[in-house]
């Protein structure tokens, strides 16, 4: 965390978590402060991050399974809640397997710099309006530049188990990665446009206030920014490997892809990396899009910054697993398509659509509902014409023997 | 020695690597890998003397950013020849690209 | 349009999530080991013998150990001793009754061939053992159940069963009472005759 | 500080010199990931953080992807070792490593004795704005000219490419649009 002293003027919930890492470096000698403070910041985030993995597989289990009219599972603890915990003592005890013809160091490092890679984009998250492990002048580029090599470790992880399942899923891994980078980064550079920096605490702090008393100034209540956070979600599901877009670890094609040669404990690195991504990148489109710590009325900052954003944090990873529940995968070349003929031209389209919004923020009274009109016409009119001709030359599906 | 020439002596070395893979190495993609790394200690060079050279002007580190995207286009490029090759010879080997007529 | 069936489909994963909750319609799921499930009544798997009385279960089986049903059982797994008293003479039960349920293929064969309705399928399925071989091996003891059981399980069929069984009966005591009317008609002086040459097929103790 | 960099500077060159004569080519692409990761450290050493991120981004998430592809579309069978000394070739190694141990020869002590101006104490600080500004003020030119290069780059790529003849297409594709084919029926 940062060393700011902590202001007086606010609520003590607010500034609890400020207090309580003061006290602690207070106990330390003066010159390990700037290194305990570091460490402190770390095993906060990765204790946090740890305990949100854990329960998080139980609430997708559990969303799963009520999504599929069965409870999902509720017999280890109460309710299922020790569940996670179990899970982890069965995959410590498990048989560490490595085939006998993988490469031994990319196969053991694979699973390990997937979860430092995947963690590493958490430190310039501004999880409250004082909690954010390093303020960096480029953090935006340092979170992609951190979750860029990713899929490199799942490549080494494909590529090492010397199976041929694996390496076909360290093919996919590469063309997913190839193709989602680009609307990724192409969703965000509007967010930096508009608010003209790539720190995410300024990010954030130009989402205060409300327009009107009510209409929060989040980027996804504008015409562009709900654009551009929905081509985020879609990137950021393919990124994170999740279904629909899981072709690397396709279980009914490729076994379980990349996943097929490790077991017990090198699994469980690779299952938590998985999490770990997903949270990453949905703690990054809260910071962008949905306005960070920022409660959504003013009267509701009672409760401090960062219960909102772990409220709207939680949301998203919801609306993961939602997503996961409902749709089928992709196909592989269905997967690209998506990618290079409708994601990334909505992408610039949606650029142009910033610009002009940035251009015109000094547009007031009716003025200011021409410039909503515009914008949205900018989202809604490219939006109708690529979807209609992703689907152009096919017909409506007939099926031959099942009923119509 | 002063901390620019330790920066001027890794690029050297680091350039000295890649044009040694340049000339002796004959699979095309490792060829390739070795421009790159020479692109590389060029840009380490830059970098070093925004750092501690005399100051004043940031050009240096622009240099960088445009020499870095040009040198993702010239992978991307560079790859393409090397599938094209492929393709025509069925070997990456540099030998195989004799002929101006695939 | 690219997001309408997405959408859709998203309503429905939805409806289903708060529908689990309230409508049992859509959770059907049964919690097993706490909530046993309601079988249907054809619900069949291994053979019991049927008893008519439940103070004395192998005392009143209606097996008569005459070896059909071992005869005919696909896999064999069925094994009978006939019970004979001290001169060898049959006594109409089986000594043993073993069923190797780890063989049995559950084919109801047994129960098509016996004459006596003595064995019928039986509705338990939670068999598990933590032994493969003697605990599988299901004896007579272990197999007998009552009648009263059976109507538990299959109302119909041990209805159906008893309902010929009494008139089997009926008709054989009729036959028997004319049979006997009519031989003391035709030979009131002569000595007495063995009453009952053919035993009814009910249980004979 | 001067650790951080001989230590960042031993992992590049390591890594570089390791992958230069590595036998497996996708170990000297991940080894090489490495090198640039090293590289990308060093420039964040300097101070220049815009720099040193997009290298991160560029290279390790953008070309050792490009690289890696490359090598899995263009792999021999079983993934045999590259041959360090080709078969023809032992006097193409010894000239090339003296090629470069000349020009080694050339540019070191030429390094090692040049009087060169230094500045001394704190690193000049440039932030991400000020690089904005001088992208789209003074260089704009040179950003149009370098989004040029990169859309001539990315088309002429994709023409080398693309299977030009018949007999260059795979036998699986048979030349359909990458449409649903087969197991859709005519729509009535």
């Amino acid at each position: 965390m940062t060393t700011t002293s902590v202001p007086s003027s606010e609520s003590w919930l607010e500034v609890a978590p400020l207090q309580a890492r003061d006290a602690l470096l207070g106990l330390l000698p003066e010159s390990l402060h700037w290194i305990a403070s570091s460490v402190l910041a770390i095993a906060v985030l990765v204790g946090a991050f740890g305990l949100m993995f854990a329960y998080l597989t139980l609430a997708e289990r559990k969303l799963l399974g009520r999504i599929q009219n069965r409870p999902g599972p509720n017999r280890t603890g109460w309710a299922g809640l020790l569940q996670p915990f179990a899970d982890a003592v069965k995959a410590l005890t498990k048989e560490d397997i490595v085939p006998r013809d993988a490469d031994k160091v990319l196969h053991a490092l694979a699973p390990v710099s997937l979860v430092a890679l995947s963690l590493i984009g958490l430190a310039v998250i501004p999880f409250g309006r004082h909690l954010v492990a390093i303020e960096l002048d480029a953090a935006v580029l340092y979170f992609f530049a951190a979750g860029a090599a990713t899929e490199l470790s799942i490549f080494m992880a494909g590529w090492a188990s010397r199976n041929k399942y694996s390496l076909l899923a360290a093919m996919r891994a590469l063309a997913q990665l190839i193709s989602y980078e680009v609307p990724l980064l192409l969703s965000v550079v509007p967010v930096v446009l508009v608010a003209g920096t790539l720190s995410t605490t300024a990010i954030v702090a130009a989402q205060g206030g409300w327009a009107a008393g009510f209409w929060p100034h989040w980027h996804v209540l504008t015409p562009w920014g709900f654009s551009a956070f929905c081509l985020f979600m879609i990137a950021a599901l393919a990124e994170s490997n999740r279904s629909p877009f899981d072709l690397p670890e396709a279980e009914s094609e490729l076994i379980a892809g990349h996943l097929t040669e490790y077991s017990g404990f090198k699994y469980a690195l690779f299952f938590m990396a998985e999490y770990f991504g997903m949270a990453a990148l949905s703690a990054m489109a809260v910071t962008l899009f949905l306005g960070g710590w920022q409660a959504p009325l003013g009267w509701l900052e009672v409760l401090p910054s960062y219960v909102w954003f772990a409220a709207k944090l939680l949301a998203l990873l919801a609306g993961f697993i939602w997503i996961r529940a409902t749709f089928p995968r992709l196909r592989i070349d269905q997967l690209t398509r998506l990618a290079w003929k409708f994601l990334v031209p909505m992408a610039l389209l949606n650029l142009a659509n910033a610009a002009f919004w940035s251009l015109t923020a000094g547009w007031s009274g009716p003025l200011q509902a021409v410039r909503w009109a515009v914008s949205l016409a900018a989202v809604v009119v490219p939006f109708l014409l690529l979807s209609r001709s992703l689907f152009s030359g096919l017909g409506p599906r007939v099926y031959r023997y099942a009923p119509s | 020695m002063s901390p620019l020439h330790l920066c001027l002596l890794l690029s050297t070395v680091l350039f000295c690597i890649g044009l040694a893979a340049v000339l002796v190495r004959t699979s095309a993609i490792l060829v390739l890998l070795g421009v790159e790394l020479m692109l590389n200690a060029a840009n380490l060079n830059f970098i070093a003397f925004w750092r501690y050279g005399p100051g004043g002007d940031d050009t240096g580190v622009i240099f960088v950013l445009f020499s870095i995207a040009v040198a993702a286009a010239e992978a991307a490029v560079g790859l393409a020849l090397v599938i094209a090759l492929h393709r025509h010879r069925r070997t990456i080997a540099l030998k195989a690209a004799n002929q101006l007529r695939g | 349009m690219i997001g309408k069936g997405l959408l859709q489909g998203l309503a429905v994963t939805a409806r289903n999530l708060v529908g689990s909750y309230h409508d049992p319609d859509r959770y059907t799921t049964i919690e097993y080991p706490e909530v046993k499930p309601a079988l249907p009544e054809a619900y069949r798997n291994f053979p019991f013998l049927v008893a008519e009385k439940a103070e004395d279960p192998l005392g009143t089986l209606r097996c008569v150990a005459c070896q059909i049903c071992e005869k005919e059982c696909p896999p064999q797994c069925i094994y009978i001793v006939m019970d004979r008293d001290e001169k060898g003479k049959a006594r109409m039960k089986p000594k043993v009754f073993d069923i190797d349920t780890s063989v049995c293929m559950s084919c109801q064969i047994c129960v098509e061939v016996c004459p006596f309705d003595a064995i019928k399928m039986d509705q338990v399925f939670e068999i598990a053992t933590d032994e493969r071989f003697n605990a599988l091996l299901l004896h007579r003891d272990q197999l007998a159940k009552t009648n009263t059981y059976f109507h538990q399980i299959h109302p119909t069929e041990a209805a159906e069963v008893d309902a010929r069984l009494a008139a089997e009966k009926k008709a054989a005591e009729e036959k028997a009472k004319a049979a006997a009317a009519a031989k003391a008609a035709s030979a009131k002086p002569a000595p007495a005759a063995p009453a009952n040459p053919t035993p009814p097929p009910a249980p004979a103790p | 500080m001067s650790l951080a960099f001989l230590a960042l500077a031993l992992v590049c060159v390591v890594t570089a010199s390791a992958a230069m004569i590595s036998r497996n080519l996708i170990h000297s692409a991940l080894l090489l990931v490495l090198t640039w990761i090293g590289l990308a450290g060093l420039y964040l050493w300097a101070g220049a953080d815009f720099v040193g991120f997009s290298q991160a981004i560029v290279y390790v998430g953008g070309v050792s992807m490009v690289v890696l592809f490359a090598v899995l579309l263009t792999r021999r069978q079983r993934d045999e070792p590259l041959v360090l000394i080709p078969e023809a070739g032992v006097g193409r190694v010894v000239a090339g490593l003296a090629a470069t141990f000349w020009v080694a020869a050339l540019l070191v002590p030429a390094m090692v004795v040049a009087p060169l101006v230094q500045r001394a104490g704190p690193g000049p600080t440039l932030t991400v704005k000020r690089i904005g500004e001088l992208l789209a003020g003074p260089h704009l030119v040179a950003v149009l000219v370098v989004g040029v290069i990169l859309t001539v780059s990315l088309i002429g790529a994709l023409y080398l490419a693309a299977p030009v003849t018949a007999e260059d297409q795979p036998e699986w594709d048979n030349g359909g649009t990458g449409r649903d084919r087969g197991n859709q029926e005519e729509p009535s």
